[in-house]
Formats: C-alpha cells, structure tokens, sequence
C-alpha cells in the first residue's frame, strides 16, 4: 500500500513547499485545491478494504476542498481584486528554509511515536505534521486575509491527514460534521474577508491593529 | 439562650439600617428608627455579650450552613466578649452621636446608605469575633470590610480624598483577605477541618506552624494596622466620616489582633520568635506611629498613626504574652495579655473619644487642618474638654484608662527582664525603655494636638465663628469620658473578665489582681485627685477675684500678628520630627531668602507615610510602567497571535 | 507613724531649700554672698501675698497647669522611701506610676504654656516636649537596671537594703546608673547644661519661658512644683549612691538629708563650670544618658 | 430527552429565522430558554439519560455545566428584547437565531460523549458566534470578528488533530480506535502514551484557545471589547465553560490512563500565566469592557490551577466555574448599560457610574469584588505552598490593577455622556438580569442548595479517577 500512498504524500509535500514559494494567490488557492483532491484520493486509498461509506466521506472531502472552497476564495479574490501575495512578513525564500525546517522536525517527532506496523515506514504521520506546520508558517508569515485562508486549508488538510489513520474512530456522522465545519468556517471567513475588504479597502490583515494595547 | 440572645442583637443591628432605605427623602423618622432597632440590638448584644460568661449559660450555637466546611457555629467565650463589649458600646454610640453629625437633614442621600453600612459593619463584627467555623469567620470578615469601605467612601461624589483613601483601603484589605484564605488553607490541611482546631505538635515540624504564623502576621497584621502593614488606615481613618473612623479605630481595627489572638492561641507550644516578632512589630509600630503622627498637620490623621502606636502597644502585650508561652512563663503570659486586651478596650473608648471630639470640630469648623485652627477651648467648651481627657487618656497618663492598661504591659515587661532567661529579658530591657519613649512622644504629640487645635489664638477667622457641638454629638462623648475615668480609676473591675480570657487563651496563672496591684492605682488616683483638688481649691479661692479688666497675653512688646506668629503643629513638633528625621524623611521646601528685604514665599512641610508613599506607591509605579512596557505582548498583529499558539504548542511538546 | 509623718514634713517644707544650696553654692564659685539660703522661700511668701492676672486667651487649662506640677512631685515623692521610712504607698510597680506622675505634670504644664497663644510659650513647650522624650527612657532604663539588680518591681525594694549588696556586686554599673539619672535630673529640672534656670532669652528658653505669663500664686504654684521635683528625684538619686540603712534611724535621716544637700551642691558646681549646651547638642547628651544606663544593665545581665 | 435538549433550541433558531416580525423575534430567545431551562430540570430528575449508542450522555459534568448554561441563557436573554430595541435599524435575525443555535451547540457539547462529535460541536459555536461579534458592524468588530474567527479556528483544528492523536494511541496500542468517552477511560490504562501525551498538549493548547488561556487568549480582549455585552456575557460564561469542560474531558481521560501527574504541572503553569497576564494588562486598563476580557483570562486561569492542583481544589474549581459564569452574566450586562449610558468604555470618560445607572454600577462593583471573592472555595489547598503563594501573589496583583481603574469607574463625580449615549435610565429589562444573576451569585456564596451541592459532588468524583 505504500507504494502508492507514499508518492501521493510526496506530491502533497511538495505542494507544500509550492504553497509556501509562490507568491500568487491564484496559485496558492489551486495549490490547496490540489492537495484538497489528493487528500479524497488518499482516504479513497488507504481505506478502499473498509467499504463505500470511506468513499463517500472521499469524495465530500476533494468536493469541497478541491471544488467549493477554491470557488468561494477566487470569488473573494476577484471582488477584492487582488493577484499577489507582496511583500510577505517573512520572505519567500526564508519561508521555503522554514517548510524545510517544518518537514525535517515533523520527520523527526514521527519517529518518537511508536506506530503500527502497518503504518511502519509510512509518511502518513511526517507528512501531516509537516502540512500542519506549512500551514501554521502560512498563517503566521503572510499577510493577505486569503492566503491566510489557504494556511487555515492547509492546516486542515494535515489534520486530515492524520484522520486517515483512525477513520474506524471517526464515524460517519462525525467525518460530515468535521467537513460542514470546514466548509461553513471558510463561507463565514470569506464573508468577513468580503467585510474587511469593503471597509479598509485592503485584504492586509496586519492593518488589522486597531485593537491593541 | 444567651447566645440566641446574640444572635438576635446581630440581627436587629444588621437589619437596622435597612427600613431607612424606604422612608421619603424628607422625612427624618428613617434615621430615628435606625437608632432604635441598632440601639436595642447592641444593649441587647451588650447583655448577652456578658450573660454568655455567666455559669451555665448557652454560650454556643451550631446550625446548618449548606456550604463546603461551613457551618453556622457560634460560640461566646471570654475573649469574644472582651471584643463584643467594645463593639456594641462603640456602634451604639457613634449612631447616636450620628444623629446629629450625619444627620438626615443634612446628609438625605447618603444618610440612609451610612446607616444602612453602619448596621451592616456592626452585625458583621459581632459575627467575626464570635464565629467558630473558619469559613463563617470568612465572610464576615468579607462583610466587615465591604460594609466598612462602603461607609468610609459615602462620600464619594465630592471628597477625592476618601476615593483614594478607599481604594487604599480595599486593596490593602483584600491582599490580608488574600492572606487569611492561605492561612485558613494551611489551618485546613494541618487539622483537616474548617474550626478554630488546636494544631498537634506534629504538625510543627512540616512547617505548617510557621506558614500559619506568617500569614496570619501578614493578613491579620493588616487588619490591625501593624507597621509596615498599616498603610491604608491613616487616609482610611482620615477621610471616614468621624464617627465611622471612631468605630474603625475603636474596633475594627481591633479584628486583626483578635485573629492575631485566636491563631496564636490553637498552637499549644509556640516558637519563641513568634513572640519576639509580634513584641518587635509592637515596639516598631508604637515609636515609627507616634512618630509619624507628630509630623501630621491634620488632626484626624494624627489620630490615626496614633491607632498606629496603640495597635503597637497592644502588640508588645501580645508579643509578652507569646513569649511567655514559649518560655512556660504563665504570668507573663497573664500581664502581657491582660494589658493587651485591656488596651484593646481602653484605645477604643478614649480613641473614639478623640475621633467624635475631633468630627465636632471639623463640623463647626470645617477643616481638619490644625494649622487653620486654634482658641477652640473657648468657643466649645465641652467638647474641649472631652477631647482634653480623651487625650490624657491615650497619653497613657494616670489615673486615667490608658495608664491602666499601659501600666500591665510595662509590669509584664519589667518582669520578663528580671528573668534569667536571655531572650525573655532581652524582651523586656527592649520594650519597657521603648514604651516609655512612645509614651513620651505620646504625651507631645497630644500637647500639640491639643494645644495647637483648642488653645491660644484662633489661627484663621473659621474657628472663631464656630459654636458648641449639640447634645447628641456631646452625651456619646461625655460616656466616653467619663470610662475613661472609670476604667483608669477603678480597673480592678475588669480583672475577672481578663482573667477568664486568660485562661481562654491558654494561660494558667494566678489570678491578675494578685500579680498586678490593680486597687493600688485607684488608691493612688484618689490621692492624687486630693491631691490636686486642695491645691486647686487654694488657687481657685486665692484668685477668685482676678484683676478685672480686659487682659491679652504678655508679648514681650512684640504686639503684632499674635495669631499667626504662634506655634503651629508644625513648628512645634519640628525638633521631635527632625529627631526622627532618618526614618520619617519629612519634605520641606522652604524659600531661600536673599536680600535685607526678601520678597513675601511660601514655607511647607509635611511627613509622608514612609511606607506608602515613599515604599509602596513608587514600587507600584515603577511595576505599573514594568507592566505598561509588557504590553507589546498585545500588539495586535494577528500574526503574532498565532505564533504565540505555535510556540506554546512547541514549548509543551518539548517540556515532558 | 513618726516616720511617716517626718517624710511627709520634710517632703513638703525641704524642697525649697535645695535651691538655696545651689544658688549659695553658685555665688560661692562666683565670689560672691549670694542671696540668702532661705531666699527661695521668701519668693514664694511673696508670691502666695500677690495678686493674680489671667490672659483672656486662657482656659482652665492655663490654671489647671500649676496645680498639676505642684501635686504630681509631691505625690510621687510618697512611692519613694526616704531614710529609714517606708513609703507611703507601695506597690509592685510603682515605678512606673512614679516616671509617669511628672509625664502627667509635663502635659499640663506644657498646655498651660500654649493656652496663652505667645509664640515664646510655645517655643519654651515644644523643647520642653522634645527633651522630655529623650529623658523619659533614660529614666526606664535607670529603673529598669535597679529593677534587674533587685528582682522587685517596687521602688521600695528596690531601692531598699539590697541596693548595699549591689554596690558589692555590681558597683559600675550602679554607678552608670547614677551618672545617668543626674543627667535625667538635670534635664527635668531644667538647670544647666540643658536648661538655664536663671534667664528666659530666646536662645535658652525652655522652662522659664513656659511659665511667663503665671504669676501670683499659680507661679508660686510653679516655682514650688519645680523645687519638689528636684527634691524628689534628687532623693532617689540620693538613694542610690548611698544605700545605707543602718539601726539608728536618725542616722539615716541624716545621711539622706546630707546626701541630697550634696546633689544640689553638685548641681550648683555644675551650674558653675559649666556652660549651657546648645540647643542642638542636648539631645546628644540625653542619648548619652540613655545608653550609661543602658550599659549599666548589660553590666548587670553578665 | 437529550436529542430534545439539543434540537428545541434549534427549532426555535429555525422559527426565528422565519419570523418576519423585528419587534417579536427577540422575544423567542427568552422562550427557547426557557424551554430549555424546563428540559433540563426535567432530565435532572432522569438518571443516566443516554441516547444514540452512548454518543450523547448527560453525566454529572454535564448536569453541571449545561446547568449553568441554560440558566445563564435564560437570564441573558431576557436582557435581550430590550436590548435590541434600542437598535431597532438593525436586523436581529441573525443575531436571534445564531444565538439559538449557539445554545442548541453547548448543550451539545456538555452531553456528547463522542469527543469527534463535541469538537464539532465547539466549532459550530465558534462560528456561530463570529456574526454576533460583529454585530456592531463597525472596522474595529470587524477586525475583532477576524481575529476571533482565525485564532479559534487554528485552535480548535489542532483540537482537533489532538483528539485524532487521542485516537491514534489506542491504534498504537492495537485497540480498536474509538472516541468515544467511556471507550477510552476503559482502554485508558493500555492507550500508548507518548500519543496520549502529545495529543493533551494539542488538546490543552486547543480548547485553551477557545478557552482563552494565556497566551492563547489574544482574541478575547478584541472581541469581547467589541462585542455587545450580552455576547460577552455568553462567551465568558458559556462558551469558555463548554470548552473548560471539554479540557475536563480529556483530563478525566489522562487521569484514568494514570497520568495526571503528565498533565497537572502543565495546567498549573498555564493556568498560573494565564494569571500573571491578566494582571499585566488589568492594571492601567483604560478599557473596561477590555478589563472584563482579562478578568475572564484570570479566573479561566484559576479553573485550570484548580484542577492541576486537584483534590479539593478540583470542587473548588467547578463551584468557581459556576460562580464565574454567573458573575460574568452580571458583569457584562452591568457593563453595557453603563457603556450604553455614557457612549463610552474608556476609563477616562466613565467616572460616577453610581450617580448615573446606579443599580448597573453598583453591580458592577459587586461583581467585580465578588468575583474576585468566590475563589475563596479555589483557594484551600493540598499543601502546594509555592503555587497557592504564587496563585495569591497574582490575585493581589490583579485586585490592585483592578481596584485602580474599577473604583473611579464607579464612584465620583458622573462625567457627562457622550452624545450617541443610548440609555437614558435603567429600566427594569435591562436591570432585571444582572440583578438576578448576581443574587444567584450571593445565593451560591451564602447557600448551596443541597441539588447543586450533589451535584458537584458527582462531578468532582467523575473526574478525578483513581
């Protein structure tokens, strides 16, 4: 089975590092598009044994993270007319050193956790430590409300991830639950972000500083 | 029965400001009957106080109070009493002398909340000495300080003085609040319960004792007003409406030692420096507080450092006592207690004295600054002449009250220092030269107060309108005086009631009358009255008839500006303060004079609080900018933000 | 009975007389006569025969002061023992009854002072106050040494017989003692080198100075008050240094009366060699005191 | 029962999305309150009430909490009506119904006994908060709507990547991988426990974001400055409460795998911090709506002491969070009328409340020293001397920054209003429910009915297993 998860989790690192190299928001939005579908195809994988039900929640998922919510930001994108993520809080080329970083401890702390063998070897954990934390640099490192969104995304799609592993522990009605979450928490922040553009002109989420001591 | 007796007095006294609430704003029956339901309430309190000692008495009660650890358990023994008397006697008073001083007429708004908060502070003081249950004990020492800041900033919409005095207030008393939580926690974890329960000898040596001490030195020490712990009580006592400073002074302050007392008396063998720190904190707070009171230019703050000085004489009585314990010394245990508690009473009646004296004047007059009056003697008369005995009183001069009590502190410290014992005579050489040094102060500082507010000339044209004090702010005072009399005159009275609390507290001597001649000192007052009675008669008949005529006091040919080139407050304690200077750091800013002709400036000169406004006050500004700088942490960059939870994350990751 | 009654006589009719001796003695280092030895005595007969005048500005107070400086020394002068004679009352503890009399007498007088709102009356009544906190503990701590060395809290014991067995044992600090309490005495009442008896000039004004608006028989009251004081701690003095007490009662009598004859002496010698201190430096000299007698009880606690 | 607890709220959201009406719309808060409110006494006298397999349980924790929560609902939405009209340009649909549904979702949370079903739970009340903080319609809510929402949005998610680690330590340890409570308590002893250690701090770091625990708490100054006070009013009671019980939840689980010692020093630091930041920022507060945000940081901080320190303390802990919720319900609802009478909640420009919304000021004051009182039952220790010193130092602290900018708030001269000032005087609507929230509150300090003493007690024992 690693043999073909593993690439698959391959190509969700390097869409990683896309997400954290490229400066155009279009790109970014497809890129976690992208690791959205990926995301559907690995769960349809790792569990195609338990049933159609696994399936199901695999489709949902590329749905809305391949589909809805790329919709939802380039809508929000295009109202605000913006292109480009510029002049980032930290640069491009640091934050590329930083998703290094991120994978080389996420590599490290999987291994201080004991696995089933099954899982032995496996990237599944590496790389859900290491999406989560390209998804944190996102968040913490760029300055565009939307591009925040895809660190959000991002973040998430780890912690999907890593939902591979235990799905029996995920029922269902849970799994639907997790995923309306997503998709009513992204319609929501487009919606503020629709606000914020209309009321600063701007998507710049570190003007947001009114409130501070 | 007794004790519901009690209960019922603290019921009548904690509702009793409540009717006022719903009388008309103009009519003044709210305040009448106020007086009488707490009136009735503290005689009642005043005889089940006493009728709960009596053999075979009811003296506790224990009912259900559906709180974790609590229960309402009440119990009177002789050391409650010793503190319920002062507390009925002093509300019961200072209401009725509020009669007249806050009176509806001309304090409709805030009269009724006064007397409400009154009632309230009353009831809950009764409660606090009574309460056996620790968490019970709690929240009404909780009332006692609400009902009291409430009381203290009644004012509020016109005197920033008591704004701040109150905020000084309440901080200082929650952190001793603050502190009582972890003493009780500590009391809790050492016997397991929620009462006043003896802690076994064991629990000495995890360090329980000493924690216990600490905090209750810190949380009741506060209460009590102990140098370096009194910082809120001169403005809090400065800016209270008079009679509520009375009460404050006369009692409540009085709680921290009754703590200090209870506490003391569950540890069965104390250390000996228990004793030496509750004697050293006494000895400090008497000469720093008398010494601070004779830099003070306003009379109801002198007052107050000199609640400073007297909670410090009490406390060289408890600290005796202590030591005595931890030496087996049972009489010093009884000399040094028996003073203690019998300064307790004695402070409270001539202190309110001088409070109630000093609010007659600051209402006829209407500044408390003792350098704007002057000549009062002669426009009020009797309030003079109270004020003059309350400040004989606490001068600690016989025959009066102060003497008495004073007098079983010095005996007990004279005796500890014909011990053999090192530490116990150390005590004793330290104390007995120190309280005379307070007592001298003591003795120029009222000279001061008196003189300067009462005698010579009016300083500014305010005190030469003003008029007698009516008689409802007169009759409290003239009861006062006249126990100042009593109790001075005749203190054998007492000696069975300290002698049970005594006992209470653990002591097993003889009997106070056998080691102190208490009936010498009312011989000895007798005589002295004689005494000074022939030879007053003598001037008295010989100058009759003075010379008529209109006669101004001999100026040495300097006839000009007689009023104001008397002695001021200031001027007069100058030398004393000076003295002192090294520790009281009083601020002048006087002119420099330059010429043969200098141009007419300003002198002034005032003593701050040495800890409060040269300790605390910069450290809690310097903390407040430490705090103001710390506030980039709120910077308002959301980026920041979630960095915080990425870093927190790994910090916990990496920690276990 | 006897006894009692010759302490009462010469505790009322001797005061003055020690002012006597010390002015004699004073013109004697002057070179000159001096006033008569019973001159003091002659003042006051002339006092009592005046006439009274009251400033308006006073109170009762300013009455009241008199009475209270002459009754204080003389009750306290009945704790103490003179002689073979017993006190009068005794009591454990009468000592601090005794130290606290004159605080009862200071206060009065002090506030007499003020009540006639001249600036030179409160100028003498603040110095009165501020030495008076210096001398109060030396006296205590003279007390308490006597107290350590004799166990008892009663002048009258502690001044008693034992004090002879003392002087064996522990004469420095006694002596200690002594020295300090002569300070103490010198200070109360108000002679040199703290206080100059004989003027009332801006630069000494203290005691004298309190008492310029009396006259009559209140300033007979006064200057009587005063002269008791020094006769009563004078005794006390006295008793210490010479201990005494044998069978014969007159000699005891005897050697009191000339012990205190030699104080005022001494005080007289003082007064004469000696100039008065500044104002400043009296406070130096009355910590002085408290710290002789402070080392006299750390002598005494070996 | 339970599915009703759950779904008559959400009913009554769905009406209120229907109704037309502007005026009676609000008027449905106070019934769906109510009406869960008489749900939930009647489940009370159920025992053991469990629905879908044991997904929703309502155990003792959960009486406890969902208790306050309806009560606390209640009474704050009563405060609504009145509240709304004096707004009346402003559609209150959403501000009703999300309100609704933010009730049906905590109650969600006290009975869910799958953790996967709680964690949507808790994130459904998060977004369904994000309209009502920016209710405002403002730049400065909407920069606090933003904050809020992204912050409690990365939160929850790695609570949610904890609850998977939660899960993965059962797969660890070859058991069947579940979420559910009484699953994991049972397999607690086997459940691996590097996973189980990780997944805590992810859950800790989580839910103590939504908790608002320093130095997770950055948001809850913004939105609850921002917010109206009734919201505030529902955030620092409610919402923090159902995450508090959620970290309970996972501490239940720790201390039935053995390692409470993992968990407690991690709590008490916090905790202590959490404190030690309150104070910081309460001194000199100019913002008294701000002040409350660090005033619910602290006492967020004391719950999570109280349970690190565990033993009595842990009863001392829930009886606080009790307290607390319901002195916040006064607090905040004081607070806005005072911000509404003056225009303002700048310290500066609030000074003698007591002359001009007396009853709101008083309130105001009470609640302040109360709240800062009911940690007496917090307070009796089990001889933790440095963190009991360290846990008395703060509140000193705290109380003396707090006393400073509260004291003058209320007492003094009554500066004049600013001219968009909307209350004129208190009315009995708008007085009524902080008034009744504080008595509560004396009630609780003066009296513990035996019902509510029972049950601490039976969630005091459900927590700490031994």
């Amino acid at each position: 089975m690693h043999s073909v998860v593993d690439p698959l989790l391959v190509v969700i690192l390097l869409l990683n590092f896309f997400l954290l190299g490229t400066t155009r928001l279009r790109a970014a939005i497809a890129g976690s598009a992208a690791q959205g579908v990926i995301l559907g195809l690995l769960a349809a994988l790792v569990h195609v044994s338990v049933g159609p039900r696994p399936l199901l929640i695999a489709a949902g998922a590329a749905f809305i993270k391949g589909l809805v919510i790329p919709v939802l930001l380039i809508r929000a994108m295009r109202d605000a007319g913006i292109r480009r993520e510029i002049d980032p809080l930290v640069g491009f080329i640091p934050s590329l050193l930083l998703g290094a970083i991120a994978l080389a401890v996420s590599l490290i702390f999987a291994q201080t956790l004991p696995v089933v063998p099954s899982q032995a070897g496996s990237l599944l954990l590496p790389a859900s430590f290491a999406t989560v934390l390209t998804g944190f640099i996102v968040l913490t490192t760029r300055r565009k409300a939307i591009t925040q969104v895809v660190g959000y995304l991002t973040l998430e799609n780890g912690i999907f991830i890593m939902g591979l592993s235990i799905l029996e522990a995920m029922p269902f009605l849970v799994e639907i639950g997790v995923l309306l979450d997503l998709f009513v928490g992204i319609f929501v922040m487009g919606i503020i972000i629709n606000h914020i553009n209309r009321e600063f002109s701007s998507l710049d989420t570190s003007r947001l500083s009114a409130l501070k001591e | 029965m007794t004790v519901r007796l009690l209960l019922v007095a603290i019921l009548l006294t904690g509702i009793s400001g409540i009717p006022g609430l719903f009388f008309p704003r103009k009519s003044p029956l709210g305040e009448r009957v106020s007086a009488v339901l707490l009136g009735t309430g503290c005689l009642l309190g005043l005889f089940s106080a006493f009728a709960c000692l009596l053999p075979n008495a009811a003296a506790s009660l224990e009912a259900v109070w559906p709180v974790p650890g609590g229960a309402f358990a009440i119990r009177v023994d002789a050391l409650s009493t010793v503190f319920l008397a002062p507390i009925f006697l002093l509300s019961l008073l200072g209401s009725i002398y509020g009669l007249e001083y806050w009176s509806h007429a001309d304090h409709p708004r805030s009269g009724p909340s006064l007397r409400l908060f009154w009632g309230g502070l009353t009831a809950a003081l009764a409660l606090v000495v009574t309460a056996q249950n620790t968490l019970l004990f709690l929240a009404a020492w909780e009332v006692t300080a609400l009902c009291n800041f409430l009381a203290l900033t009644v004012e509020h919409r016109h005197d920033a003085e008591a704004r701040r005095a109150g905020l000084i207030y309440i901080i200082a008393t929650h952190a001793a609040t603050l502190a009582l939580f972890g003493m009780f926690g500590v009391l809790h974890a050492a016997t397991g319960g929620f009462s006043w329960t003896p802690l076994a000898d064991s629990a000495a040596k995890n360090g329980s004792t000493t924690a216990l001490f600490l905090l209750a030195v810190l949380g009741f020490g506060t209460k009590a007003g102990i140098m370096p712990l009194h910082v809120w009580l001169p403005p809090a006592h400065a800016n209270a409406p008079s009679h509520v400073s009375a009460l404050m002074s006369g009692v409540v302050i009085k709680m921290g030692i009754y703590g200090l007392l209870r506490v003391t008396s569950l540890v069965a063998h104390p250390p000996i420096w228990w004793g030496g720190v509750v004697l050293g904190l006494g000895i400090l707070s008497g000469i720093l507080g008398v010494a601070l009171a004779l830099g003070q230019h306003d009379l109801k703050r002198l007052l107050a450092y000199h609640s400073v000085e007297n909670i410090g004489i009490i406390c060289m009585g408890l600290g005796l006592a202590l030591l005595g314990r931890a030496e087996e010394r049972p009489e010093l245990v009884a000399l040094g207690l028996a003073g203690s508690l019998f300064h307790v009473w004695n402070h409270g009646v001539f202190k309110s004295l001088l409070f109630l004296g000093a609010g007659a004047v600051i209402q006829r007059v209407g500044t408390r600054e003792m350098d704007r009056l002057g000549g009062l003697a002669r426009k009020m008369p009797y309030t003079a002449l109270l004020f003059f005995v309350g400040a004989a009183a606490i001068c600690g001069l016989p025959p009066l009250n102060g003497f008495a009590s004073e007098f079983l502190v010095y005996i007990g410290l004279f005796r500890a220092a014909v011990e053999k014992s090192g530490r116990l005579w150390l005590a004793g050489g330290l104390g007995a030269p120190a309280l005379a040094l307070v007592g001298a102060l003591a003795v120029a500082c009222f000279a001061k107060a008196y003189g300067v507010v009462f005698l010579g000339l009016e300083r500014t044209a305010a005190p030469s309108r003003a008029r007698e004090a009516g008689p409802m702010m007169l009759a409290p005072m003239i009861v006062l005086a006249g126990l100042c009399f009593a109790l001075g005159g005749a203190p054998a009275v007492v000696a069975p009631l300290l002698d049970a609390a005594v006992h209470e507290y653990g002591g097993g001597a003889p009997s106070l009358l056998k080691m102190a001649p208490l009936n010498f000192l009312s011989v000895t007052a007798l005589f002295l009255l004689v005494v000074v009675l022939v030879l007053g008669l003598y001037l008295y008949l010989r100058t009759r008839r003075a010379l008529p005529g209109s006669i101004g006091t001999w100026d040495c040919g300097y006839a000009a500006g007689a009023a104001r080139i008397q002695y001021t407050a200031s001027s007069f304690a100058d030398s004393l303060v000076r003295l002192f200077a090294w520790v009281l750091r009083p601020l002048v800013r006087e002119p420099k004079l330059t010429g043969p002709f200098p141009k007419p400036s300003k002198f002034h000169s005032e003593t701050p609080d040495v800890v409060l406004d040269l300790a605390l006050v910069p450290a809690i500004d310097t903390t407040g900018r430490a705090f103001s700088w710390l506030r980039w942490i709120q910077l308002g960059s959301i980026h920041a933000y979630l960095l915080y939870i990425l870093l927190t994350l790994l910090v916990l990751m990496l920690w276990k | 009975m006897l006894q009692t009654l010759i302490q009462v006589a010469l505790l009322l009719a001797l005061p003055p007389l020690l002012r006597g001796i010390i002015n004699k003695t004073k013109a004697a280092f002057a070179g000159r006569v001096g006033p008569p030895l019973l001159q003091p005595y002659y003042d006051l007969i002339k006092l009592v025969r005046k006439d009274s005048v009251f400033s308006d500005i006073t109170t009762w107070v300013f009455r009241a002061g008199p009475v209270v400086a002459a009754a204080t020394p003389l009750v306290a002068g009945t704790l103490i023992p003179f002689g073979s004679a017993a006190p009068l009352i005794s009591f454990s503890g009468d000592l601090v009854l005794f130290a606290y009399l004159f605080a009862l007498s200071r206060f009065f007088t002090v506030l007499a002072a003020l009540d006639t709102g001249s600036p030179f009356e409160g100028m003498g009544a603040a110095r009165e106050a501020t030495f008076s906190c210096l001398a109060e503990p030396a006296l205590f701590l003279g007390l308490l040494a006597l107290v350590r060395a004799s166990g008892s809290l009663s002048l009258a014991t502690m001044l008693g017989a034992g004090l002879g067995a003392t002087w064996t044992t522990s004469g420095a600090s006694l002596l200690m003692v002594i020295v300090s309490l002569f300070i103490v005495v010198l200070a109360e009442c108000s002679r040199i080198p703290v206080d100059d008896p004989a003027t009332h000039l801006e630069l000494t004004m203290i005691h004298e100075v309190m008492v310029l608006d009396h006259s009559g028989p209140a300033l007979g009251l006064i200057e009587y008050g005063a002269a008791a004081k020094l006769f009563v701690l004078g005794a006390l003095v006295t008793r210490i240094a010479v201990p005494y007490e044998g069978a014969n009662v007159w000699v005891n009598w005897g050697l009191l009366l000339v012990g205190i004859g030699a104080l005022a002496v001494v005080i007289g010698v003082v007064e004469s060699v000696m100039a008065r201190l500044r104002l400043l430096q009296v406070p130096s000299l009355l910590v002085a005191a408290n710290l002789l007698s402070g080392f006299g009880i750390v002598l005494l606690a070996r | 029962m339970l599915f009703a607890l759950v779904l008559i709220p959400l009913a009554f959201a769905g009406v209120a999305f229907a109704v037309p009406s502007q005026r009676w719309r609000p008027w449905l808060l106070p019934l769906g309150g109510g009406a869960h409110l008489g749900l939930y006494l009647a489940a009370l006298r159920q025992s053991n009430l469990s629905a879908l397999d044991g997904w929703l349980v309502l155990d003792p924790l959960g009486r406890l909490v969902l208790g306050l929560i309806s009560v606390l609902f209640l009474l704050s939405s009563l405060y609504a009506p009145a509240w709304l009209a004096l707004r009346p340009g402003r559609s209150n649909r959403v501000f009703c119904a999300n309100l609704l549904i933010i009730l049906s979702m905590i109650t969600l949370i006290t009975v869910a006994h799958h953790l996967g079903l709680m964690w949507v739970a808790i994130e459904a009340t998060t977004l369904a908060m994000a309209p009502l903080i920016y209710f405002n319609r403002s730049g400065r809510s909407l920069e606090a709507t933003w904050k809020y929402l992204l912050i409690g949005s990365v939160g929850i998610a790695l609570s949610l990547m904890g609850s998977f680690f939660l899960a993965y330590s059962a797969v660890g340890s070859r058991l069947e991988s579940s979420l559910l409570f009484e699953d994991l308590i049972r397999d607690a002893p086997q459940l691996s426990r590097p996973w189980l250690h990780a997944a805590f701090v992810l859950l800790l770091v989580g839910y103590g974001t939504k908790m608002g625990l320093a130095p997770m708490h950055t948001w809850k100054p913004d939105a609850y400055g921002e917010a109206p006070g009734l919201i505030g009013t529902l955030l620092a009671g409610g919402l923090t409460s159902g995450a508090f019980l959620a970290i309970l939840r996972f501490f239940q689980i720790c201390s039935a795998a053995g390692e409470a010692a993992f968990a407690r020093p991690m709590m008490v630091a916090l905790g202590l911090i959490s404190m030690a930041v309150a104070g910081v920022f309460m001194a000199r507060q100019r913002d008294f709506k701000r002040l409350l945000a660090y005033s619910s940081v602290e006492h967020m901080g004391i719950l999570v002491v109280g349970v690190g320190i565990g033993g009595t303390a842990i009863f001392g802990a829930l009886l606080h969070l009790l307290n607390n919720g319901l002195t916040k319900g006064a607090l905040f609802l004081s607070a806005a009328n005072i911000h509404r009478a003056y225009g303002s909640k700048l310290a500066a420009e609030v000074t003698g409340a007591l002359q001009k919304v007396p009853i709101s000021a008083a309130l105001f004051l009470t609640a302040f020293f109360i709240s800062e009182f009911t940690i007496v039952r917090a307070a009796i220790f089990n001889g933790q001397y440095a963190v009991a010193g360290l846990f008395l130092l703060m509140l000193v602290v705290v109380f003396v920054g707090m006393g400073a900018t509260v004291l003058p708030l209320v007492q003094g001269e009554a500066t004049p209003s600013r001219p968009d000032a909307l209350l004129t005087r208190e009315t009995f609507f708008n007085v009524a429910p902080p008034l009744a929230f504080m008595s509560l509150v004396l009630l609780l300090g003066l009296y513990i009915p035996p019902f509510v003493s029972s049950l601490l007690k039976d969630a005091v024992a459900t927590i700490e297993l031994r």
